[in-house]
């Protein structure tokens, strides 16, 4: 990241924390009211690529800690610029027991399915999403799977393993 | 005209994967359509959450059947971040070679795709063929034919056999000996222009704002490759183009795919000719023990379709807490293909989304 | 790009007239490549059933299953892995990780059935069942299955150079030959926190090491606590079974290491060097093992001899509550470890640690007290509850030749020159024997003539009468010994100590031997009696074996004491000898003659004198 | 291969034309399905043998399951084993299908095939190669001479039990029963 | 007219038989230009014989009786299409039974697809009815032009015409209609770039989706008679028919070689894209076909 533009969330944003790891991975670690506008912010600055929102069940801590992977397009159809290998990982978390946030739709277009996947893996409400219906799954669970207090290898025992071998009758 | 409810796949001749999409047509025009994935969703990241670091290696794979190797390279390429493991760098190279091979058989397996797809049996089947060519060199290399297992962290699992340099360059000869008939066949043939131009056309603000990657969005003339952008194995030792077109529409986008299939098969034998000797694996910890220090890691590769990214988080167990792929066929597949087959001919439903190069095992993990 | 032209494609009609590529399977076939990943074939002579390839697989397709008619060994257990492919993957990790290398996969893959049940196997391989693998005359493909195999179809195989497992061992530091043979400094440098952390990260788990020690220590466990930077947790699970990690860190015998699976083709773990860096890396062990005190019980235990059997009952002993009293003849504890190891291999201080550390705990020591002299055993028979008799090989043998009366014997030798100070030894030392107590006294000698002829040249040599790969000597002791500069003279036996004129040693006649052992096994040398080999020396030293000394225990006593026909104590299931509250332990029970065997036979009259106290209290 | 002996065309026609008329429903399972299209492409070529994938499942008679199955495509695999006409074979494809494979503890695959439809036949591997295919298919058409491929009949029989199985797991099914329920028990009965 | 009778009765068996080994010969082709062997011969015959063997399910009676109408116009125009010197129904309504009864075969597949409730069905009959539209337009414009040069609606005497002289394709007036005819002739035959109806992997094979078990077999049998007839017809047309059957059958061959590797290196056309390709250079040629016979008439 070039450094002008780490003073300039630092400043615009004193509240996120702004760590670097290795040269092309920074972390910025925001509390929730500010995401949007950082999203928003960091969209304008260059990094209009969404590569990936995802999720981590922090059980211990009681958090979902919501995560949105960025990077920049290039700017020109030829020419690099460098700041393409960056990968600006924004973090924030958010209560484990009514899970909602504010969707990020409006400003990126494709994270709706990732909000989809989201609220279907994880119970993660995202308020404003035009579509949160089912995306992946065909049974329904009683916790969303995804989250660390769904064993999947009991469910798997309490499930299948009570399907019975097909007896031949006439045996 | 009546409103018709039409399934697209599962069960389809045209759907390679297992995948679905609800089309609402009147006549031969889609009024909407709604991809419909989950066919194949195995819960991957929750099962990787219960198996050691090595033990998810056979695991990812098979994230996607096409192209299983892009996939463990990002995975390993984040785990190596994690860990801060050092590859040699001769194993960088391997690695490269491996990967364009890979992405050379992915190609060939989408072009079967696309000419199956328009009943343009003769092409798909040369292409099948030749993959198989290729997957015969995988054969040998990793002693799987679709499953590698190859790409480990620290390395790869196996050195070269020997004379395997002559073979990649025997099989990739003779395949390269029919691009001709490809050509006069296929890209050239003015049937396919008609079929193929125009159909699934997307603009490059539209891409981006859409999250197109890989051939989607350099079928729209930026030259966004991660092997270029952020250079990762061996991709900033040699000299090799990003193949771009302008038009944005499926012929393009097929047009992308060959040269880059070319120039993939070139850089194979520049990578090849300055491959230097060495070690190619700096083995990890024993698997009992390994554990990897709590923190997280982005890793992402250009995958045939686009860009691949494994997004991992330790903490500090031998087990990843959290893992999550960023797979190109899911922004391809659920978004834009949902929008370009608005108020398209359902003749061309499959053409699009095949154009678009997605893989269904990719899209629900 | 050219224009889409409508008549280019008919150029490719020309197809119509080429040879097709098809291959025409299963006419023509192709041969899987040489690294196929198919089914497993597992050599069974060389699999230890340590149960890796079960531990690695992701999918638990395979499962370790008891095989009946085989037996398990030090080493070896008696499971073989089953695999199911219902769920197996072909992803080879297995192969990677099997320590031995018996496991691999073969080029075959065919196996089609209309019963899930035949898909489930045990693999063997052509050695071990010939009758599934077949010659490619008698192969057929239609038939192919798990149970029609081709022969001589390895495909996947173990490579150390990418196995998963680390197969050379993180290099102890230690002195050079050169550098150690000056002085009776510690040979071995020991571990620091990363190389024993790195060391430890070796293991892979498999328990052969906890089955093959005698005392069946939780190996794995305290390994993995090193592992995980907990030495303290690493020594509590230590302390449960062997209470002189720092003795038996330094010169346990080590059958671990020879059971582990990765010493089949690398370096074992350095689990007596693991050991070793535990107990010097805690300096207190009290305050590390946080014992809570038993419940005294009024009982009194004496234990006679405070060798490793002897220490570790007492610490067994106590931590049940029971008062445990220990004689011993030397002026500190560790019996025979006390003055038989050199100190380069034992340092004095190491024993005194484990041994202050029991003292510590309330065990009441009486050094310099030999039984039998300075206290008779009918009176420690009257005191105590019960004695335990952990008197060691305390008598060196001699050879008995002529004029044998002229030459040190190697307990005396090593005694001396570790306890005492002045032994003085000539410039040209022969040693006779060829066990691990001669490689002692040979390499003490050495020490003691660079020391006292600082610039002179010196020479020391040993006979035995085994051939050089028989030596019964540990190799690690034989190779340093070399280093050192020691010379050998396998498979000679003495015939006659010569004197010169003076009445001293000139030298040592030697005579070629025939065999060692007679046709049924035993001990019974014999000679080719012209071939003479003559040894010039000043000083010869026996260290051909010990005996254990019973004459203090009084006649009508010993006369009930019975023993086993290898001359050792017998003892029932508890540690009890034939005469009652007498247990027994150690070397005079035990063939293997070591310590770790010692503290495995203490654990056992630990629970054999708590099961007749306890008796003894309810009825 | 018997193919070209008139006497057992005559013989048993319907057997015979069963054999080397093996027309495959092309469904994608699972990853299976990769070693597919080379079978039955220019390198191996299936069509030597009469395999061709047909485009619905009324047009085949040989349903190979390709792979793990998820709850999803169970379903789906469940409608279209009911539309094929009888006689009908079904292939298991690899690890998955027969124990669960890759996925054993994947809370959304099923781990039994055969206790959901009828299966003829295994092929092991993950994934079988294209020779193990052709290898499966001459298995199957010895099952199919000895009358043992008898999966469908099986379906019919036993149809009481494979329902029951496929709604514990996948809730009430949205189309009717193929057979009448109980048949298979008055048979027994009379 | 015992002759006729067994004319009648055999000639459909033939045009079975020959439709048959143009199937199988259609897969042998493809396979080699797939750089494959392809399976025997006989292969179709195994297929529908194995479909006879196979239970198949009936969508009702209008079901069966597009088909059995389907079947019963193919029959019934290889009776009026001279093979060789044989036609049993030569006297009777010539071209224009033929042009009415060709019209039977879409009809019937459309009514008993239509049947089937399948929305792929209902695509797929749609896309029949618009190409049967698409080529008929130049067909008639051919036909017409046919008719008028030689002054009859009897395809024999059209057949004898040409035997006098030269072939309708290499005489100057009817070179353009010829040529327009070659140019649909594989929208007739329905193969690719024209093979919309059936495109399997966009519409599931579209009417014959509900087919299974002898229903499909006799598809087949009906696929196999229309192959066998649109090249009859236009080997009787343009290439002069022939004096003996082997002469006739050796035309057709080499008629259907030339559609199949058209076939082969194609892909499909979307039907729009098919229609207006049509109604372009094939009507323009045989519309200006028309207007140069009548004028040299």
């Amino acid at each position: 990241m070039n450094e002008g533009l780490k003073e300039k969330l630092e400043k615009a944003f004193p509240h996120a924390a702004i760590t670097s790891m290795r040269d092309t991975d920074y972390v910025v670690t925001a509390d929730k009211e500010s995401v949007l506008s950082l999203l928003a912010y960091v969209k304008d600055a260059g990094f209009d690529h969404l590569t990936l929102i995802s999720c981590v069940d922090w059980i211990d801590e009681g958090e979902f800690e919501l995560v949105y992977i960025l990077s920049p397009y290039m700017k020109d159809n030829e020419q690099i610029s460098g700041n393409e290998k960056i990968n600006l990982i924004l973090k924030t978390r958010i209560a484990r027991g009514n899970p909602a946030f504010q969707t990020v739709t409006h400003i990126f277009e494709n994270a709706e399915p990732y909000e989809r996947e989201l609220h279907e893996l994880f119970g993660v409400h995202f308020e404003g999403h035009k579509r949160l219906i089912p995306l992946f799954l065909e049974r329904a669970y009683d916790i969303p799977p995804f989250r660390k207090d769904f064993d999947t290898r009991r469910y798997v025992k309490e499930v299948f393993d009570n399907i019975p071998a097909i007896q031949d009758i006439k045996a | 005209m009546r409103e018709l409810e039409l399934y697209f796949g599962p069960q389809h001749l045209g759907m390679v994967g297992n995948f679905s999409i609800t089309l609402k047509a009147e006549g031969d025009r889609v009024l909407k359509a709604t991809a419909n994935p989950g066919y194949l969703h195995r819960g991957f990241e929750k099962l990787m959450e219960y198996r050691t670091w090595i033990q998810n290696f056979p695991l990812v794979c098979r994230i996607n059947v096409v192209e299983p190797d892009h996939v463990e390279m990002a995975y390993a390429m984040a785990v190596e971040k994690l860990a801060g493991i050092e590859v040699p760098e001769r194993a960088q190279y391997v690695r490269s070679i491996y990967l364009e091979l890979a992405r050379v058989g992915s190609h060939l397996f989408g072009l079967w795709a696309y000419a199956n797809m328009l009943g343009f049996d003769t092409v798909a089947q040369w292409a099948m063929y030749h993959r198989d060519l290729v997957l015969d060199l995988f054969e040998e290399l990793t002693g799987g034919r679709v499953y590698h297992i190859y790409i480990w962290p620290g390395g790869v699992r196996r050195d070269f056999p020997k004379g395997f340099k002559d073979k990649i360059v025997t099989t990739l000869h003779s395949i390269g000996g029919c691009v001709p008939d490809y050509d006069a066949a296929f890209f050239n043939n003015a049937i396919f222009h008609k079929r193929a131009s125009g159909i699934g056309k997307i603009d490059q603000r539209r891409a981006r704002e859409l999250g197109a990657t890989g051939q989607v969005l350099r079928a729209t003339g930026m030259k966004y490759d991660v092997r270029k952008v952020a250079p990762y194995a061996a991709y900033d030792k040699v000299e090799w183009n990003v193949p771009v077109r302008s038009d944005g529409d499926a012929y393009s986008r097929i047009w992308v795919v060959r040269d880059e299939m070319i120039e993939s098969v070139h850089m194979i034998f520049k990578l090849l000719d300055c491959m230097p000797e060495g070690e190619v694996f700096n083995k990890p910890p024993n698997p009992f023990k390994w554990k990897i220090p709590r923190g997280e890691a982005y890793a992402r590769c250009e995958s045939s379709r686009g860009e691949f990214g494994a997004y991992v988080v330790s903490n500090g167990e031998d087990k990843p807490y959290r893992v999550h792929f960023r797979t190109p066929s899911y922004p391809h597949g659920l978004i834009i293909l949902e929008k370009l087959l608005e108020n398209a001919n359902i003749a061309d439903v499959g053409n699009t989304m095949i154009s678009l190069y997605v893989v269904a095992p990719e899209i629900d993990r | 790009m050219a224009m889409p032209s409508i008549l280019g494609p008919f150029k490719t009609l020309r197809f119509l007239f080429e040879k097709p590529k098809t291959l025409r399977y299963p006419f023509e076939r192709k041969e899987p490549a040489l690294r196929y990943r198919g089914f497993h074939l597992n050599d069974w002579e060389k699999c230890t059933g340590c149960g890796n390839c079960a531990d690695i697989c992701p999918n638990q397709a395979i499962e370790m299953v008891e095989i009946p008619d085989m037996e398990a060994q030090p080493g070896q257990k008696n499971e073989r892995p089953r695999l199911d492919y219902g769920r197996c993957c072909f992803c080879g990790l297995c192969v990677d990780i099997c320590p031995p290398g018996s496991l691999r996969l073969s080029r075959d893959y065919f196996h089609i059935h209309f019963d899930t049940k035949t898909f489930t196997f045990i693999p063997k391989d052509e050695k071990t069942e010939k009758e599934k693998f077949l010659p490619p005359d008698k192969y057929s493909i239609l038939q192919a299955s798990l149970a029609h195999r081709k022969q001589d179809y390895e495909g996947f195989a173990s490579d150390l150079d990418f196995s998963l497992f680390e197969p050379e061992r993180i290099t102890m530091p230690e002195l050079g030959a050169e550098e150690r043979k000056m002085s009776f400094v510690e040979q071995v440098l020991g571990y620091d926190k990363e190389s024993a952390r790195k060391e430890a990260a070796r293991c892979l788990e498999c328990k052969l090491c906890e089955e093959a020690c005698p005392a069946h220590l939780k190996i794995s466990d305290y390994v993995r606590a090193i592992y995980e930077d907990k030495p303290a947790d690493s020594l509590k699970t230590i302390f449960k079974d062997n209470p002189i990690p720092a003795i038996c860190g330094r010169i346990c015998m080590k059958h671990c290491e020879t059971a582990c699976s990765l010493s089949i083709r690398g370096e074992p773990i350095a689990i007596r060097w693991l050991k070793r860096y535990v107990a010097d890396s805690i300096l207190d062990y009290k305050t590390a093992l946080e014992l809570s005190p038993a419940q005294p019980s009024g009982k009194k235990v004496a234990i006679i001899g405070a060798g490793p059997s002897g220490l570790a009952l007492a610490y067994f002993l106590t931590l049940q509550g029971h008062h445990a009293v220990v004689f011993d003849a030397f002026p500190g504890g560790g019996g025979m470890v006390r003055i038989g190891p050199p100190a380069y291999r034992l340092p004095l201080e190491s024993i005194d640690k484990d041994v202050n550390h029991m003292a510590s705990l309330g065990v009441e020591f009486n050094f310099n007290t030999r039984v039998g002299s300075d206290i008779s055993f009918e009176d420690i028979m009257k005191k105590y509850d019960a004695v335990y008799l952990a008197i060691g090989t305390s008598q060196s043998r001699s050879t008995k030749v002529k004029n044998a009366d002229k030459c040190m014997l190697a307990l005396d030798f090593l005694r001396k020159s570790k306890l005492e100070s002045g032994v003085v030894v000539g410039k040209k030392i022969v040693v006779i024997g060829g066990g691990n107590v001669a490689m002692d006294v040979a390499r003490t000698g050495l020490r003691l003539q660079k020391m006292q002829y600082p610039d002179e040249p010196t020479e020391i040599k040993t006979v035995c009468l085994e051939n050089g790969d028989e030596m019964p000597a540990s190799e690690d002791e034989i190779r340093e010994s070399k280093e050192e500069g020691i010379a050998f003279n396998p498979a000679w036996g003495p015939k006659e100590v010569r004197l010169d004129d003076g009445g001293n040693i000139a030298g040592l006649l030697c005579m070629k031997v025939k065999s060692v052992f007679d046709g049924q096994g035993r001990f019974s040398p014999s000679f080719y009696e012209d071939q003479e080999l003559f040894l010039e020396a000043d000083t010869i030293i026996e260290a051909i074996g010990q005996a254990p000394d019973f004459s203090f225990i009084p006649q009508n006593l010993m006369s009930t004491l019975e023993f086993t026909p290898r001359r050792k104590v017998k003892v029932d299931e508890n540690g009890q000898t034939t005469i009652t509250r007498v247990f027994a332990g150690g070397d005079i029970v035990n063939i293997n003659l070591d310590a770790v065997t010692a503290i495995a036979d203490a654990k056992v009259a630990a629970e054999g004198i708590g099961k007749i106290f306890s008796k003894k209290t309810s009825g | 291969m018997d193919r070209n002996k008139i006497g057992k065309w005559l013989k048993q026609p319907a057997k015979m034309a069963n054999k080397y008329s093996l027309n495959a429903v092309y469904f994608c399972t699972g990853c299976g399905i990769i070693e597919i299209p080379p079978v039955i492409t220019a390198r191996w070529d299936a069509e030597r043998f009469g395999i061709i994938p047909v485009a619905t499942p009324r047009q085949g008679n040989l349903f190979m399951i390709t792979g793990y199955v998820s709850l999803k495509t169970l379903r789906a695999i469940i409608r279209t084993y009911e539309q094929m006409p009888d006689p009908k074979y079904t292939v298991g494809f690899g690890s998955c299908p027969i124990n669960g494979g890759m996925y054993w503890d994947s809370y959304n695959t099923i781990k039994h095939l055969d206790r959901y439809i009828p299966v003829d036949g295994w092929i092991a591997g993950c994934m079988p190669r294209p020779e193990a295919v052709f290898i499966g298919v001459t298995h199957l058409w010895t099952l199919i001479e000895k009358d043992m491929a008898n999966g469908y009949l099986r379906y019919r029989e036993h149809y009481d039990q494979y329902r029951g199985n496929q709604e514990k797991l996948l809730g009430k099914l949205d189309w009717p029963p193929l057979y009448a329920t109980g048949i298979a028990q008055k048979e027994i009965a009379a | 007219m015992v002759a006729t009778v067994a004319q009648c009765v055999l000639l459909p068996v033939l045009g079975i038989v020959i439709g048959l080994f143009f199937l199988g010969l259609y897969r042998k082709i493809m396979a080699r230009l797939h750089w494959r062997y392809g399976p025997p011969l006989i292969q179709p015959v195994i297929d529908i014989l194995r479909l006879f063997f196979q239970g198949g399910m009936s969508h009702g009676a209008v079901f069966d009786f597009g088909l059995v109408l389907s079947l019963a116009g193919a029959m019934a125009i290889i009776l009026f299409i001279p093979f060789a010197q044989w036609c049993p129904l030569q006297g009777s309504g010539g071209m224009l039974v033929i042009l009415y009864l060709m019209l039977l075969m879409p009809l019937g597949t459309a009514l008993s697809g239509g049947e089937a409730a399948n929305p792929n069905a209902s695509i797929g009959i749609s896309r029949k009815l618009i190409l049967a539209l698409g080529y008929e337009v130049p067909l008639l414009l051919i036909l017409l032009s046919v008719m008028s040069y030689y002054s009859t609606i009897s395809i024999v005497d059209i057949v004898r015409g040409q035997q006098a002289s030269v072939w309708a394709l290499f005489s100057w007036p009817l070179a353009l209609p010829g040529i327009a005819y070659i140019l649909i002739l594989p929208a007739v035959l329905g193969v690719r770039p024209f093979d919309t109806t059936t495109a399997p992997q966009e519409i599931s094979s579209g009417p014959l989706v509900e087919y299974g078990g002898k229903y499909l077999a006799f598809e087949h049998i009906i696929h196999a008679l229309s192959l066998f007839l649109g090249i009859s017809l236009f080997v009787n047309l343009f290439l002069g028919g022939a004096a003996n059957p082997i002469v006739f059958f050796v035309k057709i061959l080499v008629v259907f070689v030339a559609c199949v590797c058209i076939n082969a290196v194609f892909p499909r056309l979307r039907i729009e894209q098919a229609v207006s390709y049509l109604w372009k250079w094939p009507t323009a040629i045989a519309f200006l076909g028309l207007v140069v016979v009548s004028l040299v008439k």
